[in-house]
């Protein structure tokens, strides 16, 4: 119970914050020049014509009144429909979702993989030649722009060795894996320093409690205190280290899913900014804005499955 | 196995240094001690003296770097733990010679349950199932006066009281019933009103057992009503060590005697507290003789040149004092 | 991706241009696929899947709504109008339209209905032909206003009488366009949304899946009116980048890619188990240029941007050689005049323009679509040049909708861009961008009386000769009054496995892919 | 003491503290000083004017003239690298150190003073973080135009809510700590309390930060100039360079590849120096967040 209240909670903190999301998107729009309905028709509309598609889309209405609507009715599950495709923006946007969630996730994925042993041999052979290794190759790795990253996997995995596909989402589950390791690499590469270093210095700051030393005094094997001692507590910081992240990791989803050609909602956002197609950005704003906050929500909930204590606080 | 004369933990020249930014410090130099079975060894001193350095360089729990243990041996039932490798070091941590530590707060992991800590050690070493250890951990909680332990196996230390802490640590500690008990200073981060019956139970559990318990304190008045034998440590060094009634009755080294001034209850008369003058030592810039030296009321000026060893003033009663004399002169 | 939105726009414009009649016409009707199609039988073999890489993204099926030729190209493959345009692009032949008349005042057309199914097996009704082209013409719709106000009237169920109010010449070629389309009544209003994504229609191929942003699965319409396709499927697949169309065609993923980037063209040229195709298009790259604006008002500002303009080094350097050097304001297609001279590269004369034409020094901005790397790189070799004969020039990157904005509200200097027609007529691409009553110059407020007087004399004359020679004084004349700053005639470059055959482009954008088989 | 005793200690004083720094924040201050040096002097160390082009000598490989090779416009890459010292380090700096600035105090003063002003904070740093950055940079470019200027304010309008974050944080702790309330007891004005006593108290975990947030801006300005958004041709910035590369990969790989090495170096020259800063300032273990 107590837990459903806290999640309760904090979805109701969400709301003031998606207003405000959504508000800054609709203003920001309101501020840009570009007619959405001139550039759908070429810039070559009659006056009728003009007016006609304005209020088909809702467009000759105050933007106040606009935003309103779009509150009311993006509460009924309905985000409008897109001025190009002519489609509703829940699906379009909905089909691209899981493309964007799954290049973002394989990301994560493959950068604990990366990072988990890193952190580990870092933290246990600290202050040695090992540790300084993994600690400087991770400034350089934190240094390297993704999209380089990106092109430099590109040329060496693509071209070179021709071991993976340089672009484009494949045909189901390990089709995704397959096309998309390359966009995943570069995600995981790009986070997997800064998930090191967190890792490695709360893995430090676990290593120096008592309860560790204790362990060690219980006869544990150094292995034995790492996994079941010092890395269950140094989750939370690196936990809270990638729920932070989140929000660069959509930014670097752009940009990874633009050098990739991958079809998710970071091109999505591109394109539909680039023709003013305001429902879908105004959607894509809110689906994301909902992500980075339900992935913070979700980061709050797993410290709790990692440590009792936050419940009580 | 072993005879009362023969001591179960024989520390001998001992040396544990810590290399440090701007130099090489000795926690601990060339310390000796014994402790027979049954028997309760107690290490006064000030903090900083190295007492519980001189802890866990018995168990080899000094990080390594900037620790090194660089000399002595410490024997254990005749075998010289220091030459031990360090699967079979962890056997005898595991089984053999347990430690207590001094905040029972931070000494349980937070997140995971204080049943599975306290057998974890029984599970690794004796390859106890799960069932079993947990029936174990039950038992062990019962044994330190945790009431409705079954229940209690599976809350997390948060939960917990600092006392109750202390016997949750403790009872880890007894799990598998060792030979060698090391207690660091084990009630001084507890409620006065609790510290006694963490005490109390120790000494309990040291009966029924027959083990050996190397009980760290800066209490002199703990040590006293405790202990049968008693080692004063300084700069690392052992000062003075012989048994408690000897220690107390006739304390054979000016730091003693200025440990025993400073705390209101050991002077006897209370009547007035003497602090000892000066400042406590300074690792890195030691004089080659005593360390006590520039605070000492007897020192001569030979006392900070040539080093001192402990000497046998009494039959168990050393100390490393070039002037002992002057100590009972200045004391009557 | 952004070019896919640059491209939409001009293909929009270029959508509307009509086609000539006469002698043009006529070779369309009867040349053509039908003797290429006889003469490569003998040997076609049939089955397979082809997989094109294309870096246009389909965003819709339904020809009403869209414009982007990356919707428009795929719509062509499954979509037929009554009449379409032929192989090569230059003329036209009869499609859902079996035959037509016209009268002799050229205002009454009579259209006789093939019998045709929908690829649903439906037959294609006279109740569809008139609701598609209901929504065509619709003026309140989105393409209505490329249609001349007509009648239709119903005779029976396999004619249709068009009546027109005035002669209309182009009349067939507008019935060719994508928006012309005939589609499935019943179905398209059951749900418009719905049909953008699985369309019936009555072209060559249907619709299998529609993956948005990924890729459009196309396989043969087993009711189709006309020859099968020789192909059992088509992967029309959306890969914006460049290297990895190139890759994938070398590795064998892909069959076809279209726009190869040109700097790789001549590697694919060396792999000799590929083919590079480079087909005329109708296309100019140019930078627009706003005459309204100072300082590009004065003529001689823009023929000094014209002789700084080092179009060698563009050719060589941005389009590595693909295409040509231009000689007029407007992409080659009919009545283009080849003996236009082509304003030289002479700096120094620029220089002297610039000197003499009193420029106050006035930032001049081009505009190029950000991630548009063609038109970056032009910009900054022409900035070079522009900046040594005396001008401040900056180059500014504008997402699209931005760019395009600002080019509606006449707020930019000069934008490096190109324009495409989707048909072959001359005369209306030169209207729109010449003919300031048309279109206002196409942002650039271009006014001349005597441009718009020849061409509306063009418009309305028969005799190509006379046309001819209007349309050869009006590229003279625009051209040399520096309309805008050319750049390239750039044809389409694609590339594909040699063992795919009858793969070509048209000159308008599309391929007629149910002419292709694979050898193997 | 005297001016001139100073004179003389001083630098006296500042080798002692360099010979205190790690051996990480030497290396990383030597780098930095190294590119700051190139920066300052690219017209003497760029062997060629960067916005030249040579249409004879496009797309040529590394070699003894041209360190780096020419780009596909014949411009010398190794001098347009130099040069671009000056925009990337620059920017960089600015669009780090004056969102820090402000978004400190912000922080500061949320953290004093709490109550409404800290739940507006709150709810502002919330959607900050939430928004799309991508939108909002276009919206300001498409308003205010492309060019340093557009960046300069969008990353202001975002970037201060981490510095305020941590500041405010920070802030939390200290303000119950003994010698604030001391200071509150002596009356001392609450500007003078917050500034004078308790920021230099909260600021260290910003300054480690900033490091970090250095090298992810000049990340952040290569990526929009990356995308077409940022600095615009022909200057010559890192990011630009490796997105005009990039159609060259294949056959040029040079173009993309060492304009990126520029940045990954500057990068791991700032965050040697963070590193360093961290343990100098104590924070041995420092998380970055």
């Amino acid at each position: 119970m107590q837990f459903l209240a806290y999640i309760l909670s904090r979805l109701v903190q969400m709301v003031p914050v998606l207003f405000l999301v959504v508000l800054i998107a609709f203003l920001a729009m309101e501020l840009v020049p570009g007619d959405p309905i001139m550039l759908m028709l070429g810039g070559r509309a009659n006056e009728t014509m003009l007016a006609a598609l304005h209020a088909e889309f809702g467009l000759d209405r105050p933007a106040v009144t606009r935003f309103f609507s779009f509150i009311v009715n993006a509460l009924q599950g309905d985000l409008g429909t897109s001025i190009i495709q002519r489609q509703p923006v829940s699906v379009i946007v909905g089909e691209r979702i899981e493309k964007t969630v799954f290049v973002i996730v394989y990301g994560a994925v493959l950068a604990v993989l990366v990072a988990l042993p890193l952190a580990v041999i870092a933290a246990m052979k600290h202050d040695r030649p090992v540790d300084h290794a993994i600690r400087i190759g991770g400034m350089v790795g934190m240094s390297m722009p993704p999209f380089w990253l990106a092109l430099l996997l590109i040329l060496l995995f693509g071209l070179g060795l021709g071991w993976f596909p340089i672009g484009g989402y494949g045909e189901g589950f390990f089709g995704h894996l397959w096309h998309l390791f390359l966009p995943g690499l570069t995600i995981a590469l790009f986070l997997s320093p800064i998930l090191v270093a967190s890792l490695r210095a709360a893995m430090l700051d676990v290593m120096g409690e008592d309860y560790i030393e204790v362990a060690r005094s219980k006869g544990l094997s150094p292995r034995r205190i790492m996994f079941k001692h010092v890395l269950r507590n140094a989750l939370i910081p690196a936990i809270t280290v990638l729920s932070i992240n989140i929000g660069w990791l959509l930014s670097g989803a752009v940009i990874v899913e633009y050098v990739f050609s991958i079809p998710g909602m970071g091109s999505l956002l591109v394109r539909s900014v680039g023709s003013r197609d305001y429902p879908v950005i105004q959607g894509l704003t809110v689906v994301f804005a909902l992500f980075v906050m339900l992935t913070n929500l979700a980061a709050d909930l797993s410290y709790m499955l990692v440590d009792r204590r936050v419940l009580r606080k | 196995m072993n005879s009362n004369n023969n001591p179960l933990l024989e520390v001998r020249g001992l040396v544990t240094e810590f290399s440090l930014e701007h130099g090489v410090i000795a926690a601990n130099a060339d310390v000796h001690i014994r402790v027979r079975a049954g028997e309760t060894l107690g290490i006064v001193g000030e903090s900083g003296s190295g007492k519980s350095v001189l802890c866990r360089a018995i168990l080899r729990l000094i990080p390594s770097p900037p620790g090194l243990i660089s000399a002595g041996e410490v024997l254990f039932d005749g075998t010289d733990l220091l030459a031990l490798s360090e699967a079979e070091m962890r056997r005898v941590r595991g089984t053999r010679i347990k430690m207590v530590f001094q905040n029972p707060m931070t000494s349980l992991n937070p997140v995971r349950r204080i049943g599975d800590q306290i057998t974890e050690g029984l599970s690794v070493h004796y390859g106890m199932g799960k069932a079993e250890a947990r029936a174990e951990g039950v038992e062990l909680l019962r044994r330190v006066g945790i009431p409705s332990p079954e229940t209690r196996v599976r809350e997390y230390p948060h939960q917990w009281s600092g006392g109750m802490l202390q016997r949750a640590v403790i009872a880890m500690a007894m799990a598998g019933e060792p030979q060698l008990l090391l207690a660091d200073e084990p009630t001084t981060a507890l409620d006065v009103t609790i510290q006694d019956q963490i005490l109390a139970l120790l000494l309990e559990l040291q009966e029924r057992t027959h083990m050996a318990m190397l009980l760290v304190s800066h209490d002199l008045a703990v040590v006293a009503e405790t202990c049968d034998q008693v080692a004063v440590m300084y700069a690392g060094r052992i000062m003075e060590s012989a048994s408690t009634k000897a220690l107390f009755e006739a304390p054979m080294h000016p730091y003693t005697v200025g440990l025993m001034n400073s705390i209101p209850d050991m002077a006897g008369t209370a009547a007035r507290l003497v602090p000892i003058p000066g400042q406590p030592p300074d690792l890195l810039h030691l004089a080659p003789g005593c360390p006590f030296a520039p605070r000492c009321v007897h020192a001569s000026p030979d006392c900070a040149e040539t080093p001192i060893a402990l000497s046998e003033i009494a039959p168990g009663h050393h100390t490393a004092c070039l002037h002992p004399e002057r100590i009972s002169a200045g004391a009557s | 991706m952004k070019r896919t939105e640059v491209k939409k726009r001009h293909g929009l414009t270029a959508a509307i241009a009509t086609v000539v009649g006469g002698a043009m016409l006529a070779a369309g009707l009867f040349g053509g696929s039908a003797a290429l199609d006889s003469a490569a039988a003998a040997e076609v073999k049939k089955g397979g899947t082809l997989t094109f890489a294309r870096p246009e993204e389909p965003l819709s099926m339904t020809g009403f709504t869209i414009s982007d030729n990356g919707s428009i190209w795929a719509i062509e493959q499954v979509c037929d109008s009554l009449i379409e345009p032929d192989d090569s692009g230059y003329g036209l032949r009869p499609a859902l339209a079996e035959s037509w008349d016209i009268s002799d005042d050229g205002l009454i057309y009579t259209i006789h209905l093939r019998d045709a199914k929908f690829s649903n097996g439906d037959s294609v009704t006279m109740a569809d032909v008139q609701f598609s082209l209901d929504k065509a013409t619709d003026p309140e719709g989105y393409l209505g206003f490329v249609f001349p106000a007509m009648t239709r009237e119903v005779v029976d169920g396999k004619t249709l009488k068009i009546t027109l109010e005035q002669p209309f010449t182009p009349l067939l070629s507008t019935l060719s366009l994508f928006a012309a389309n005939i589609v499935h009544k019943a179905i398209f209003e059951a749900s418009p949304e719905d049909f953008g994504v699985h369309p019936v229609c009555a072209g060559a191929f249907k619709v299998e899946s529609f993956e948005r942003g990924s890729k459009l699965v196309l396989v043969p319409n087993e009711h189709y009116w006309d020859a099968q396709p020789h192909l059992d499927k088509v992967e029309m697949l959306y890969v914006p980048e460049s290297n990895a169309r190139i890759l994938g065609l070398k590795s064998g993923d892909y069959d076809v890619i279209n726009v190869v980037p040109l700097n790789q063209a001549k590697s694919i040229e060396a792999d000799s188990g590929l083919t590079l195709e480079v087909a005329p298009a109708f296309r100019l790259d140019y930078v627009y240029l706003n005459h309204a604006r100072a300082p590009l008002d004065n003529k001689d500002i823009r023929m000094a941007m014209n002789y700084a303009a080092n179009r060698e080094a563009i050719l060589k350097v941005v389009f590595f050689g693909y295409g040509e050097v231009p000689n007029s304001f407007m992409p080659v297609i009919n009545y283009h005049c080849d003996a236009i001279e082509k304003i030289a590269y002479d700096p120094e004369k620029a220089k002297a323009l610039v000197a003499g034409a009193g420029y106050d020094g006035t930032v001049i901005e081009v505009i190029a679509a950000s991630g548009d790397s063609v038109a970056r790189q032009a910009a900054q070799i022409l900035q070079q040049g522009w900046q040594a004969a005396g001008l401040n020039v900056e180059i500014i990157e504008y997402d699209v909708g931005t760019a395009f904005g600002l080019l509606e509200e006449g707020k930019f200097f000069s934008m490096v861009s190109y324009i495409t027609s989707d048909t072959n007529d001359q005369d209306f691409l030169a209207s729109i961008q010449a003919d300031n009553t048309v279109f206002g110059g196409f942002f650039s407020s271009y006014n001349n009386k005597q441009v718009t007087d020849w061409l509306t004399e063009a418009r309305s004359a028969s005799d190509p000769a006379v046309r001819q020679d209007l349309y050869c004084k009006t590229q003279q004349q625009v051209y040399w009054d520096a309309y805008s700053v050319p750049l390239n005639f750039k044809p389409f470059v694609n590339a594909y496995r040699n063992d795919v055959i009858g793969f070509h482009n048209s000159v308008t954008g599309p391929w007629w892919l149910k002419d292709v088989w694979l050898d193997r | 003491m005297p001016a001139q005793a100073i004179l003389v200690a001083a630098p006296g004083a500042v080798l002692r503290e360099i010979g205190r720094w790690s051996i990480t924040l030497k290396i990383g201050s030597l780098m930095l000083l190294v590119i700051v040096l190139a920066g300052i002097f690219a017209p003497v160390v760029a062997p060629f004017d960067p916005y030249f082009q040579d249409y004879d000598r496009v797309l040529l490989p590394p070699n003894g003239t041209h360190l780096f090779g020419t780009d596909q416009l014949g411009r010398d890459l190794f001098s347009r690298v130099i040069y671009g010292i000056r925009i990337d380090l620059v920017v960089g700096f600015i669009i780090t150190f004056v969102p820090m600035i402000y978004g400190v105090a912000i922080g500061a003063l949320a953290g004093y003073y709490g109550g409404v002003l800290d739940g507006v904070l709150m709810r502002l740093l919330d959607t900050a973080i939430a928004f799309p950055f991508l939108v909002l940079i276009i919206v300001v470019i498409a308003i205010l135009g492309p060019g340093v200027h557009s960046i300069y304010i969008a990353v202001f309008l975002v970037a201060w809510t981490m510095y305020a974050r941590l500041a405010r944080a920070e802030m939390l702790v200290e303000r119950s700590k003994d010698y604030m309330l001391a200071a509150k007891t002596l009356g001392y004005p609450t500007s003078r309390i917050i500034f004078r006593h308790a920021l230099p108290n909260i600021i260290g975990s910003s300054v480690v930060f900033s490091m970090a947030d250095f090298v992810l801006n000049i990340l952040l300005l290569s990526g929009l100039s990356f995308l077409g958004l940022g600095i615009q041709p022909p200057e010559p910035e890192w990011g630009a360079m490796v997105a005009e590369g990039r159609d060259f990969i294949f056959e040029n790989w040079w173009i993309c590849t060492l304009p990126g090495l520029a940045i990954v170096v500057a990068g791991t020259s700032l965050s040697l120096i963070g590193d360093g800063l961290a343990r100098r300032l104590g924070q041995r273990h420092q998380a970055i967040l």
